[in-house]
């Protein structure tokens, strides 16, 4: 069970008491009305599944029910940041021991 | 039109009870409840309304008479008032913007008292209770088994255990359970 | 190759088994191939056995980054079944079941698959609705599948717990007779060994590090920990890596991929019949010929390469399988463990060309690959063949995810309303 | 003396001769002392052999004293219910009226017919299954199968439920220590003494580990066994420490997570009812110090399975501890010090030493050279190649390694060792890479993933004041790093004596595998031998994880402690590799086998999933209500009345309803308060539906979806106040349709002020549907004008309702006049219980999900989940009217645009009407347009809802059907295994086409 550090709790909870959310700085298209089926599926649907830094959503459903973001070694399941939802993508470049996806910076926008 | 006879609460854990030697179990008396949301700026003009002023500092809690406030979340409180002064009619006085919304009846709580409360706890929450890390005062929503509870550290050894209504038996009845394996 | 046999078994006991030569040969790999298969797992080398027999191409490679069938071929727990809703779910599941039954025999290695039956629990209406319309449609689509009453079920595994006072009563199973297990390793070994005979190259720890693409953006080969092989089509079989080998190819995938944790207890002596699974419950149980039970847990929440899960999954697993059988409380866990597997949005797999001329791509069958190990390759080797999905997997493209033609098993099996 | 076993040496071993302990082993009476292990008190007893092989049932004894025991399994019953296989003869406690027995023999363990396999052996070579039994191809199935399994497989499953129960406990502490032995003892003193909160485990009755056995010892003055013990006294008296023993820790997990088992009664004779049997903690520690020891080595040649042939550490233990002899005439075999040293014990208590065979061409050491001064023959350069005996080892063969004549030495034991092998498995787990030492010939801890460290053996540290040293360091540190303020400890411990020991040998000895038929063990249980290995690589195994499964060494209950890294050997022998470069397997949890019970812990019965019941459950039940699960709750169902069946009561309550009324339990279904100024504007983004415009006081029926379109929860929403809403949600989807709200709401419209409180449980709801429905209701309210006028269908008051605060709403699922009663849950039943009196005196019945489903089936109102599977558009359920025409956006707006979900042939919603007009199809159903078709048949829908409706007097049903709504007043038909049966498509709406009855 992993360890999360909640940025509105500000202490490390049991994972049990959150809830994972899928990828992270996902943004529904403002005029998603008129984007086309391939926009939608990319936005919907595709996701970048990196082996490495993830940057992922999280909610501290049984806690303070907030969401918020996170950055996880999808190798080691080690934490290298949360951070409060809305906040930009942290730059982790020289984060220590961590393993940088065959592509990093792809941000799946 | 049949006489409007006046209704008493009845509550789901009515006169269960389970003691053991290291640990008591029992319902609370019923009380009043309010979920309350607020953003920082009504803050204080809800704490004049409620006559205690809101933690805003996490898992902490306040209290004043037979009220408490419980931090639950960065603009979320439990108010609890196990006295008869109205919890609603206090925080229609705050002139401000938050919602109050009334859940005296949608939770139901249990006190796990003794020596032995925080390891009966600690059978199904997996949080880190002892005194350091979860000081008397101390309040937090997190998980009992396979239930959402809010915890509440009153004293050395008596917490209040808040749950949902329909989830009671189960907290209570888990509970005993851990307490005979004490 | 050394035709297996109980007589060549008995003269090889004769003399010390002196005579067994190597399975499959470990050669160093060509310059160029006219197939790379990149992943040597169940599918990757069923895929390349069916070009070999059946499309005359010969001239393959399997790469394999570690060691082959180690992957979730593995490290799964074997579930036969095709008892699935939908026509191209059925006909996909079904086609693979076929080739089970004759499987042992057609690759000359005994697979042991073991058609003990599956039977799938009914807790509330809702269950008993959605496997009626399951068994409805099979029925009408060629695919056994029946309705068991609780007792019906309780004959057929006489470790259920039949009792209305259990927490979800059971109220009726589907039962595939044709469903069953195999033995996970034989398939990875036997077709290896079959392919191998055929001339294709199994090529271990060499782990494809970059696709390269000409001019034309055409596949040329791939880069590897041994050096570049080049290659006419490349077809990526890489199960949870999947995303991370079409990322050097610069195509993006509908994927994400958890974690999957099993389990087997002790041997004991023959308890359990057949194989028994309950959505709603959460949990499925068979028990193996060494006589373990195996039990499969649910996909921890988080995406996640680490082949290791948390201990909270494998409580809610044993949870579910002491509450439908209360007899196992006493059995012991020898050994658990973790896979990953790459699930799309709907739950259905992608056995398709990709936008990148030469490259193929058969990935996102999430939890339940296993079982359509035989059909998977055979369908996907007329794919490369022919730069043509076969009749059966026409449906499953990446595009459907544009159109929205999804082939929604999850959503099928509805939400408890 | 005897009565303890005539093996055992009267002023020898722990143990007390004052405190007899009686037991059987297959049904003989035995008896042994407190603290005695099932194996010393047999052994003590003179008997050796104890289980049978798995593959060649092959006599077996026992080989060692702890956990990683792969011979001594039995069978321990308590009575029926409480009988488990597989238990560890050297680890099970014996207690007053212990029943074991042996496992995996037929008729008996001294004649086991299964043993013909042993004769049949050649056959029975690594991965033979896979080689044969495919001829002819039905009788894998019917003959082969049954038989390899029955073969397989060793003790018996329990067959009844466990009466027993489990316990759980989560447990934090700065420094969990794994292992109490001299190493994990001193690291818990110099951590506690820290002032850090410690938790120290044990897998083991009682701590000291090797101390156990190493007789010469001395720390603080004290033998090495009583230090240990004051050591264990002195941490459980502090109250920053928590000490456990019979405790193994069989998991390590992320973030220092790691889980023990707790053995809390399997050693008593009348365990307390309350206690648990077995207790799981899960804890989290900011270090964790892994002290978990090593474990001796066998020597892997010819015949060495035979029963009396063991450990050399074992016998030690057995001497030093219980005071038992394994043997009178005791022979060594060893490649490594340590048997020395046991030799040297066994000899002073009296026991013949006929002879030390070393395989090490000049062994030195002080070991050596005082086993020579006792005058034992030690013969050097030499092996044992092979052994005598039949179900107990009774001579060994000896060879100079160089060539030479063979001698043949009687023994009635065998004692071994080919070296020590440090426990990295919890290091392993932890993700810490290990790394080879060819010095020593050992894997040892590499490069640490987690924050832990490895102390004592486990870490490949050999002499004792070493580890001593090291271990207060480890605990010293832990505490700094993991507390402020930690103090120095004054830990010091005085060490004198411990065997300092080298040597090993990994694979098999000379001439241990040679010629067709020699039997030379690796892996015990599994009878996997070291030409098993060689004819693994042979084939073309040349990865371990492919040796290992071909063969399965490592594979069986002790997970290869002993075997692995002989096979290892072996099999890089035969590749021509290095050790290293071959690569180890995986360590994989459990350490050792862990009883499910224990990891499920309390979840069971009642406590395995909660059932949520309404305020009113209990009146339903004293009501006769038949319930059913729907989500978690348990709902009323129906409520049969005398002589009824489920068909009869509901036919009944459909008519009452409608002629009448009826009474409904509509708790169960989600609310959802949404307040705050944005609160319309928040709602109008959820549901398709506009709600911009919904006046206080008016509720509306939404239906939401997804980004993708389909429909995904549906329910009536109540304006409370301008800035107020009463939202309500189908009963298993309010728990994701407040996530699916708050997800929104936080993240992608952050701007707007709007607050959700789930309010499921706050309100009870009874639902009073029928002609009757308003008179039954009106004495009880007040506050409320319950005209027509005034109160129209499909609008909510504020009143009081039995003198308690309701929120009324007008409004219906049946197509009756009717009205949902919110009051404050605690007083649900007693407002349930006077309506109900009312309401039957007037003639109106209660009435459960079943009816509920017929009524609104009727009037063609659809179930999320039952009518929609999630493949289906709001266009598709025919609520099209509902989609807001001009929203510029709501969620699903786009996806319902997709190519897809707009083409032909889309499957509709449509009623579908029997020709033969009697006969109820079955839910799940499917559709074809010619039922003469060949199978595969072309389906083209199904039906999802259908039942007997009284009130029409005929069968209706709801189906999906491509293009259904071009396909009124067509024939298609629904196939059944006897027959296809005709139907007719139609509208939705059955009963009261005009709507008339819902204003009355």
């Amino acid at each position: 069970m992993l360890l999360i550090h909640c940025p509105y709790c500000e202490e490390e909870r049991p994972e049990m008491e959150f809830r994972h959310a899928g990828e992270a700085h996902l943004e529904r298209p403002k005029n998603i009305a008129e984007i086309s089926d391939e926009a939608f599926a990319a936005y919907f649907f595709y996701r970048d599944n990196p082996k490495g830094v993830v940057f992922e959503r999280w909610r501290h459903l049984h806690g303070c029910a907030r969401f918020f973001n996170a950055a996880r070694d999808t190798v080691s399941d080690k934490f290298l940041t949360t951070y409060k939802a809305g906040q930009p993508k942290p730059d982790l470049v020289g984060a220590a021991n961590m393993n940088i996806p065959a592509k990093s910076g792809k941000s799946g926008k | 039109m049949v006489e409007a006879t006046t209704l008493q609460r009845t509550l789901p854990l009515e006169g269960r009870v389970s003691s053991g030697p290291r640990v008591t179990i029992r319902p609370a008396p019923t009380a009043q409840r309010v979920s309350l949301r607020a953003s920082a700026d009504a803050v204080s003009a809800v704490s004049k309304g409620l006559g205690v002023d809101l933690p805003i500092t996490p898992k902490q809690s306040a209290r004043a008479g037979a009220r408490a406030v419980l931090w639950l979340g960065p603009d979320e409180w439990l108010v609890i008032e196990e006295g008869e002064r109205d919890l609603l009619a206090d925080l229609g006085r705050a002139k401000a913007l938050y919602s109050a919304v009334d859940v005296s009846h949608r939770n139901t709580a249990i006190v796990v008292s003794g020596p032995a409360a925080a390891d009966t706890l600690n059978a199904g929450c997996p949080q880190d209770l002892s005194l350091e890390a979860f000081p008397v005062g101390a309040c937090s929503r997190t998980v009992l088994g396979k239930i959402e509870i809010v915890l509440y550290r009153t004293a050395e050894d008596v917490f209040r255990v808040e749950c949902w209504r329909s989830f009671s038996q189960y907290a209570f009845a888990f509970l005993a359970e851990a307490a005979r394996a004490r | 190759m050394r035709r297996y046999s109980g007589f060549a078994l008995v003269r090889e006991a004769m003399r010390g088994h002196k005579g067994w030569g190597q399975q499959w040969s470990s050669p160093e790999p060509k310059k160029e191939y006219d197939v790379i298969i990149v992943g040597a797992g169940g599918h990757g080398l069923a895929t390349a056995y069916y070009l070999a027999k059946e499309h005359g191409i010969t001239n393959i490679a399997v790469l394999e980054k570690g060691w082959l069938g180690g992957g979730n071929t593995g490290r799964n727990t074997t579930i036969i079944r095709s008892n699935y809703l939908y026509d191209e779910s059925a006909g996909l599941y079904d086609h693979a079941v076929k080739l089970w039954e004759n499987l042992s025999q057609d690759l000359n290695y005994n697979v042991m698959y073991s058609p003990r039956g599956v039977m799938m629990l009914a807790h509330n209406v809702h269950d008993v609705q959605v496997f009626k319309r399951h068994i409805h449609a099979n029925r009408l689509n060629g695919v056994d599948n029946e309705w068991l009453t609780p007792e019906a079920a309780k004959e057929y595994c006489p470790p259920l717990n039949i009792s209305q006072s259990a927490r979800y009563p059971v109220m009726g199973a589907a039962l595939q007779r044709r469903g069953g297990t195999a033995r996970h390793d034989a398939v990875a070994w036997g077709y290896a060994r079959a392919a191998s005979d055929r001339g294709v190259h199994v090529i271990q720890n060499c782990e494809v590090t970059g696709v390269r693409r000409g001019g034309n953006g055409q596949v040329t080969g791939v880069e590897t920990s041994r050096g570049f092989i080049g290659a006419k089509k490349v077809g990526v079989v890489a199960a949870g890596h999947t995303s991370v080998i079409m990322e050097m190819a610069d195509v993006r995938m509908p994927l994400e991929s958890f974690p999957l944790q099993a389990l087997v207890s002790e041997p004991v002596k023959p308890c359990f019949p057949c194989v028994v699974m309950s959505n709603t419950v959460h949990a499925y149980i068979s028990q193996s010929d060494k006589g373990e039970l195996v039990i499969g847990a649910g996909t921890d929440q988080y995406t996640s390469y680490s082949q290791t899960g948390g201990l909270h999954i494998i409580q809610h697993t044993l949870d579910a399988i002491c509450e439908m059988f209360p007899m196992f409380t006493r059995m012991k866990m020898l050994r658990s463990w973790g896979g990953i597997v790459d699930v799309t949005p709907d739950r259905s797999p992608i056995i398709a060309k990709t936008p990148v001329s030469g490259l193929y791509v058969n990935c996102g069958w999430g939890t339940g690959g296993f079982k359509a190990t035989p059909g998977s390759g055979h369908v996907f080797a007329h794919t490369i063949a022919n730069d043509n999905p076969h009749r059966i997997n026409t449906a499953y493209t990446i595009e459907r995810f544009n159109s929205g033609r999804l082939i929604d098993e999850a959503a099928a099996a509805a939400v408890a309303h | 003396m005897s009565s303890a076993g005539e093996h055992r040496i009267a002023g020898v071993g722990r143990l007390t001769p004052a405190n007899p302990v009686r037991f059987t082993f297959d049904g003989k009476a035995y008896s042994g002392l407190q603290g005695d292990t099932i194996a010393s008190a047999l052994i003590a007893s003179g008997v050796h052999l104890v289980g049978r092989s798995f593959k060649y049932h092959r006599p077996r004894g026992i080989l060692s004293d702890g956990p990683e025991e792969p011979n001594a399994l039995v069978g321990v019953r308590r009575d029926a219910a409480r009988a488990t296989p597989n238990v560890r003869a050297t680890v099970q406690e014996i207690y007053d009226g212990l029943n074991a027995v042996s496992q995996n023999r037929w008729p008996s363990l001294s004649f086991d017919v299964g043993a013909v396999n042993d004769i049949a052996s050649p056959l029975f070579s690594a991965g033979f299954y896979y080689k044969t039994f495919m001829w002819p191809k039905v009788a894998w199935e019917h003959v082969y199968e049954p038989f390899i399994r029955n073969a397989a497989g060793l003790g018996q499953a329990p067959t009844e439920p466990d009466p027993d129960h489990y316990a759980a406990q989560y447990a934090h502490c700065d420094v969990l220590v794994i292992g109490g032995g001299v190493a994990g003892l001193s690291a818990a003193l110099a951590a506690a003494e820290s002032g850090a909160r410690v938790i120290l485990c044990d897998e083991r009755a009682a701590f000291g580990g090797a101390l156990r056995f190493e007789a010469e010892a001395r720390l603080d003055g004290k033998p090495g066994y009583d230090w240990a013990q004051d050591a264990a006294a002195t941490l459980a008296a502090m109250d920053n420490v928590r000490i456990l023993s019979r405790t193994t820790a069989f998991g390590y997990y992320a973030q220092n997570f790691v889980g023990l088992a707790e053995r809390v009664t399997e050693h008593l004779a009348a365990p307390a009812a309350d206690a648990p049997r077995e207790r799981l903690w899960q804890v989290r520690a900011g270090r964790v110090i892994i002290a978990a020891g090593a474990i001796e080595r066998h020597m892997v040649f010819a015949n060495n399975d035979r029963p009396g042939i063991m450990l050399a550490s074992a016998a030690r233990t057995f001497l030093n501890h219980h005071g038992v002899a394994v043997g009178r005439k005791v022979g060594v075999y060893t490649a490594n010090d340590s048997a020395y040293a046991a030799a040297i014990d066994l000899k002073k208590a009296g026991i013949d030493i006929p002879a030390i065979v070393d395989v090490r061409d000049n062994p030195q050491g002080s070991a050596i050279d005082e086993a020579r001064a006792f005058g034992i023959r030690v013969l050097t350069g030499h092996a044992v190649t092979g052994t005598g005996g039949k179900l107990r080892v009774a001579s060994m063969i000896v060879e100079p390694n160089k060539g030479g004549a063979a001698e043949i030495i009687p023994v009635d034991a065998l004692i071994m060792s080919a070296g020590w092998t440090p426990s990295v498995h919890m290091f392993s787990q932890s993700r810490g890479k290990v790394a080879w030492d060819a010095a020593t010939e050992r894997f040892l801890p590499g490069t640490y993933a987690q924050d832990c460290v490895s102390i004592g053996a486990c870490n490949g540290t050999d002499r004792l004041e070493e580890s001593v040293s090291e271990a207060i360091a480890a605990g010293e540190s832990a505490a700094k790093a993991t507390r402020k303020r930690a103090k120095k400890s004054k830990v010091k411990i005085a060490v004198e004596g411990g065997g300092d020991w080298t040597g090993s040998m990994l694979g098999a000895g000379p001439n241990g595998a040679n010629g067709k038929v020699i039997k030379a063990f690796v892996d015990f249980q599994n009878d996997v031998t070291a030409k098993d290995i060689r004819l693994a690589v042979q084939e073309g195994m040349h990865s371990i994880e492919h040796v290992k499964r071909f063969t399965t060494n490592g594979m069986a209950t002790d997970q290869g402690k002993l075997s692995n890294l002989h096979g290892l050997a072996i099999a890089a022998e035969a590749l021509g590799r290095e050790i290293p470069k071959v690569g180890l397997t995986t360590f994989r949890a459990p350490y050792t086998p862990t009883t499910f019970g224990a990891i499920v812990g309390h979840a069971r019965g009642e406590l395995f999933d909660p059932a949520r019941h309404t305020p009113m459950h209990e009146s339903e039940v004293a009501a006769g209500a038949v319930f059913e699960d729907v989500g978690p709750w348990k709902r009323a169902w129906y409520y049969p009345r005398a002589g009824e069946d489920m068909h009869a009561a509901v036919n009944r309550e459909c008519r009452t309803v409608r002629e009448v009324a009826g009474m409904f339990d509509a708790t169960t279904l989600g609310k959802i308060e949404v307040v705050g100024p944005d609160a319309a504007e928040f709602l109008n983004l959820i549901y398709t539906n506009p709600f911009l415009k919904l006046g206080v006081g008016r509720l509306r029926y939404g239906i939401m979806c997804r980004e993708d379109g389909f429909i995904y929860d549906d329910g009536v929403v109540g304006r409370m106040a301008e800035d107020r809403f009463h939202v309500t949600t189908t009963t298993g989807g309010a728990p994701r349709v407040l996530q699916h709200m708050e997800d929104y709401l936080q993240t992608e419209f952050p701007h707007m002020k709007v607050w959700l409180t789930s309010t499921t449980e706050q309100w009870a709801v009874i639902a009073v549907q029928g002609p009757k429905a308003r008179e039954i209701i009106e004495p009880f309210v007040e506050g409320i004008d319950l005209s027509n006028e005034a109160f129209p269908h499909m609008s909510v008051r504020e009143g009081t309702f039995c003198g308690v605060p309701t929120r009324l709403f007008r409004m219906s699922f049946t197509g009756e006049t009717g009205f949902e009663i919110n009051v404050p849950a605690d007083y649900g039943r007693q407002v349930w219980e006077k309506v109900y009196e009312r309401g039957k005196s007037m003639g109106m019945c209660l009435y459960g999900t079943e009816t509920m489903h017929v009524l609104r089936a009727e009037k063609g109102y659809i179930i999320v989940g039952q009518d929609t599977d999630g493949t289906v558009t709001p266009y598709d359920a025919g609520l099209g009217w509902a989609v807001g025409k001009n929203k510029t956006d709501f969620v699903g707006i786009r996806g319902l645009k997709r190519p897809d979900l707009v083409a032909d042939g889309r499957r509709q919603l449509v009623g579908l009407k029997v020709k033969d007009g009697k006969t109820v199809l079955e839910e799940g159903a499917q559709i074809v347009a010619d039922p003469n078709q060949p199978v595969p048949m072309k389906m083209i829908g199904w039906v999802s809802s259908s039942y007997w409706s009284e009130n029409c007097g005929r069968p209706i049903a709801l189906a999906l059907v491509e293009g259904g709504f071009e396909r009124m007043g067509r024939t298609l038909y629904v196939p059944m295994p006897d027959r296809a049966i005709e139907v007719e498509v139609t509208g939705t709406v059955f009963f009261d086409e005009e709507g008339g009855r819902i204003n009355g």
